[in-house]
């Protein structure tokens, strides 16, 4: 694997991240109690299958098969280990990048992915039967559903958990704002988990905010916490401390997860405009995947041979989702009418059947 | 049947709501002990507690937006945004979300999402408070926007709206908040999307909605005294648009005049002349006149008169209209 | 006369801008060093510097709002929204502050904001990225609006638009950004509150703004083909409205179909008609047609062939209304 | 004078604030080191005159002389104090509160009040030669066009410092946040200038937010302070401290200035509604004036005679003032149409020719 990098990214500076796995794979810090051989390996391997279908992802948009396409190489760890830490029924408010996450959350990768082919807007999968939201492109804006959901498990007391995801770019939106806020003053079960990349397309943190990200959460009246974000365990551990306060209705917490975008913002992206590879291949120095392994394989929780099946399910189910791809036809005439409202009035009825007349002839 | 303002009304509806369905919700700025600017909110959080009624912070793109999620958990949002040019801070969550949302889910999450905006002007408010914003909403494709003008379509559209399993605007006149009328509490029947013909008549058609219907009525009434025989119709839905009865009154009248608050350019009179156009044309005697605010920001309460439609200056254009 | 894209011709203008007058900013996000997500700012930040062009954080509300300010302390601010429905976060800075803050000063304060808004569909882009706000800008009085359709336009429309003393939101068709045209760059018209007649013709007339323009100018040669002489105008300033052309237009072609990609209802589309008929009533021989987006949310890319006027569907529309 | 209460309002629990005299009128910290016994009677001086005018206008209001007015009674040491420390070509950007900074600023009080009397938006007085931009009711907004022109002189490379005023609730509004953001990342010569009254109309500040509003600072990268919002003195000195790093280049600060909005929200306000009047009889105890009184004659710097001239010339300036604001005619009916553009569309003046022959008729 490659040594790390004595110069972390640029925005990783200031306060120190929590901490279990160094880059070099070396244990720095306690392991979270509750993860057994089995549930480790879980982890690699939701990384390894994660990494292998971002690059499918890729290729396929490349090839036509999808439209724009925003990959997530490097963020694994940072997605695995917070959806890892989520009940069954706590409730996923994702952005566009979140796909590792998805898939851990049981959605079906083709479904997903018919956001990015282009077939529907929002993700045809069943947001209540896999508790993952629709996919939401306008920034920072899920963040206020995903507080007015969490208030909404408050008032009908239950000890499910709300968890919204976003970036570093989303924390200057007045939405991730007033949500924050929000959810201060009703402490809800909320869990505002922030992917600090480096990046919000060509513009860097630090041209972001001038503050630390995790300490906009004391201004709000909740805990904030600084992790390495591609640290999977420390990501783990540290989100598994933020849903237990929420669920135990101590209210939300602000992570700040540090990670980095090795990929461009996405397909229709060219990186090069605006960050030098060299500093790219000094953030693949502290690639979460290769860290993890080397603690995995080093302590003894998995061997060579386990990686090797990693990597092989990794490659077929890419396939199997390319295939289920490429075979998903464009969805009918009708869908642009069909569920707009739930009580259509008549006008618009008349309107969807000129629509579909205009459309046969 | 009772006497109430609109504003009671209103308020009454939502109490209905809130007794009715145990998911209904009513939240906003300073609608929970101190019952709303205008009183709409009046004693609901007394009566059904703070957690069906509150208050929330200044925010209202997290008003909306937490409405939104709130649908996802199942609850009936009614929201309130204090004042028109208030709802502007929201317009995202609204357009982008609030519209959308049941599309996105393919059908799976209803946003059963009552947004409630006090508007409109004719009160001496301040700037900002007396907005027209009805055309921003209704062009947005996935809501409904009513306008009730009297109590008693207060009270019956508000639970229409509350009732609707889709997104509905409800504008509030704040200048007939307080406005008496009588209640037929009884009354039910299907409100959103159809218009009302307030007073029949052959030789044109004043059409308007929220305040400007009793101006409307009242030209129909010097109307009557120059001899010119006014129908007055209350539009009362902007989305869906009644336009049947827009055919109607085009086909039986031959001559229409609209008359709103909002600035004409591309204000909702020109879709009423555009819609009305395309299914009665042969029938139309004259264009379809707009009586209207101008195409300048709301003054202060001191040009307020002015730039409003007045009762004259409906008479005059509908006399000419009669005449062209 | 030189050969350039649409997106190249808005960045040559922008350029020229920057260079004639040092008061002149261009910001939003991603414009500096990545040159914009179409490239419309590129190589200006390495040209004049990262303070006269530079990013923002993500923040629509505080580009727009800032740019209130800045204008305060005399700057020029050209500012970019990403895509046509980011601009909604700040529509309450636009339309309260941008749109009347002139007026509130009693004109002691201009406001030479120039608002830059990618927008329109067409190009198989992700929800949110397709969308058709000039209605809500259009009827926001204090605002102009103008749309270029061709390099020329974007070339002399932003150039105006930067000069002009009162605000001015340029929304600008994506689908159109690789297209490229000839540029005069001596041409230097005063072009805002203009269209053109980019064809003439008898029969109908065929009026749009935006990408709409190329679909209608092919439809008029369908058309000829078909027999049908048609007119075809640009109409490049939806505010303010270039009514006497609309008027002349009534008058010599008798018929006016027009299109654009937003929903129909309360959408541009309605002005045109209603104002046209306003104007030349007695020589409209048929019903002012109008072919749009549907009333629905703009749909994925799938569907986006359905959603926008055809070529067929207007050419279609177009014989009815002829035949009428 | 009313003893202090024991009990300070609810909303100045937790943090400390920065305090020079004690409600007791006893001096407890260092007196700002450039204010000289003119100066010390001049802030006195305005608190009394201001104190008076609000009284004047909520007379007015009653009259029908004025539109709703909101009154700023129990707010004039956070406004004279901060506002006092502001150079003549430093730029305010007030809410509908500043009754007492535009006095300060020199901003004719009748002018100012047209707003209210509702003959004119945004204040008819000049923004530019005040230096006091326009009256600004949509909660928050200000706070970004303040950015904006910090932003302008910052670029111009002025010293010149830009401060906004708004309130406890503003804070709430995704237009704060993302004029404070902006502020910390280009390190603006911007003072955030917050009067926390405890009240946003009916909702309390717990209501509000569930963290201390100073702190915000931190998340965005700069200092926050925490003011006794009542005490002239202390109020002076952290804004003028404030004032000085940002004329530095030190970029913005926060100041959470601690007072109580003694009256209604405003005079279409009935407080009754939302609070008891104990608590606001309490607050009383916590009343500016009084306070800095006892220390300024007990320091020798005033004597009985000079507090009742400031009486005297309070009562004559809000006579002479509502003599002004009566004999205000309403504005001609062009004023609707003469300023909305600097260079008019020929559209625009048809219509405007036939507005004013309606008018006219
Ligand atoms: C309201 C809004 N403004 C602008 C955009 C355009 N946009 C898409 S992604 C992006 C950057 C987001 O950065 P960040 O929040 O850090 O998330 P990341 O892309 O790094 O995952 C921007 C500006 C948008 N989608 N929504
Ligand atoms: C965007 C917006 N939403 C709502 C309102 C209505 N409103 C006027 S004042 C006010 C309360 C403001 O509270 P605060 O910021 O504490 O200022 P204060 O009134 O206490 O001076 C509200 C909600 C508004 N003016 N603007
Ligand atoms: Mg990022
Ligand atoms: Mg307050």
């Amino acid at each position: 694997m490659a040594e790390p990098h004595p110069q972390p990214p640029a925005h990783w500076s200031g306060s120190e991240p929590r901490q279990v796995v160094a880059p070099d794979g070396s244990l720095v810090g306690a392991l979270p109690d509750d993860l057994d051989t089995t549930a480790l390996r879980e982890l690699y391997r939701w990384m390894v299958v994660a990494r292998r279908l971002d690059r499918e992802c890729i290729a396929l948009q490349r090839q036509g098969e999808l439209t724009v396409y925003p990959g997530h190489e490097g963020q694994e760890a940072a997605q695995v280990g917070s959806a890892w830490a989520l009940g069954r029924d706590d409730f996923v408010w994702p952005t566009f990048r979140e796909l590792p996450v998805a898939l851990i959350r049981g959605v079906d990768a083709v479904q997903y992915l018919q956001y990015h082919r282009g077939t529907w807007h929002g993700g045809p999968y069943d947001p209540r039967a896999t508790h993952f939201g629709p996919i939401c492109i306008p920034i920072a804006t899920q963040v206020a559903h995903a507080a007015g959901y969490a208030l909404g498990r408050q008032l009908d007391a239950s000890d499910d958990v709300t968890i919204a995801y976003f970036g570093d770019g989303a924390t200057s939106e007045g939405d991730f704002h007033e949500a924050a806020n929000l959810a201060g003053v009703r402490r809800l079960p909320l869990v505002l988990f922030c992917q600090n990349n480096g990046w919000a397309i060509s513009v860097p943190t630090a041209s972001q905010t001038a503050g630390e990200i995790w300490r906009r959460a004391e201004g709000y009246g909740f805990p904030g916490v600084r992790v390495d974000g591609n640290d999977v365990l420390a990501v783990y551990e540290v989100t598994r401390e933020a849903v237990a306060r929420a669920r135990a209705g101590d209210g939300p917490t602000l992570i700040e997860a540090l990670t980095y975008r090795i990929g461009a913002h996405s397909t229709a992206d060219d990186a090069g405009r605006y960050r030098a590879d060299p500093d790219v291949e000094a953030a693949r120095a502290f690639d979460p995947i290769p860290r993890f392994r080397t603690w995995l394989v080093g302590a003894g929780h998995a061997d060579d041979a386990f990686v090797a099946a990693c990597d092989e399910e990794a490659e077929t189910f890419a396939l199997t989702v390319r295939e289920g791809v490429v075979a998903t036809p464009g969805p009918p005439a009708e869908w642009a009418f069909d569920w707009v409202y739930a009580e259509p009035p008549a006008t618009f009825e008349r309107m969807r059947d000129e629509a579909l007349a205009t459309e046969r002839r | 049947m009772t006497e109430w303002t609109l504003s009671r009304a209103l308020n009454e509806a939502l109490r209905h709501a809130l007794r009715a369905d145990g998911r209904v919700l009513v939240f906003g700025e300073d609608v929970g002990v101190s019952g709303g600017v205008f009183r709409v909110t009046d004693g609901l959080q007394a009566e059904f507690g703070d957690t069906r009624v509150f208050d929330t912070p200044i925010s209202e793109a997290a008003i909306v937006g937490s409405a939104v999620g709130l649908a996802f958990a199942g609850w009936r949002p009614v929201i309130e945004l204090q004042f028109d040019a208030f709802s502007y801070p929201a317009f995202e969550q609204i357009v982008d979300h609030v519209a959308k949302m049941r599309m996105r889910t393919r059908g799976r999450v209803d946003m059963p999402i009552t947004i409630r905006i006090p508007s409109f002007g004719g009160i001496k408010g301040k700037e900002h408070h007396g907005e027209s914003p009805e055309t921003y909403y209704a062009h947005t494709a996935g809501l409904k926007v009513v306008v009730p003008s009297n109590p008693q379509d207060g009270y019956a559209l508000l639970q229409h709206a509350i009732r609707d399993p889709d997104p509905v605007v409800v504008l509030e006149p704040k200048a007939r908040y307080w406005t008496k009328g009588h209640v037929d509490l009884t009354a039910d029947e299907r409100e959103i999307g159809r218009g009302r013909v307030i007073r029949d008549g052959r030789d044109v058609t004043l059409v308007a909605y929220g305040s400007m219907v009793a101006r409307i009525t009242e030209a129909a009434a010097q109307l009557a005294d120059a001899g010119i025989d006014a129908r007055v119709v209350d539009l009362r839905s902007l989305s869906p648009l009644p336009d049947d009865l827009l055919r109607a009154c085009a086909e039986q009248t031959g001559r229409i005049v609209v008359v709103h608050e909002a600035p004409r350019h591309a204000g909702f009179g020109a879709e009423i002349a555009a819609r009305t156009m395309e299914l009665a044309f042969d029938s139309l005697a004259a264009p379809i006149a707009r009586v209207t605010g101008w195409d300048a920001p709301y003054p202060p309460a001191s040009l307020e008169d002015g730039y409003l439609p007045s009762v004259d200056r409906i008479v005059a254009v509908t006399k000419e209209t009669v005449a062209y």
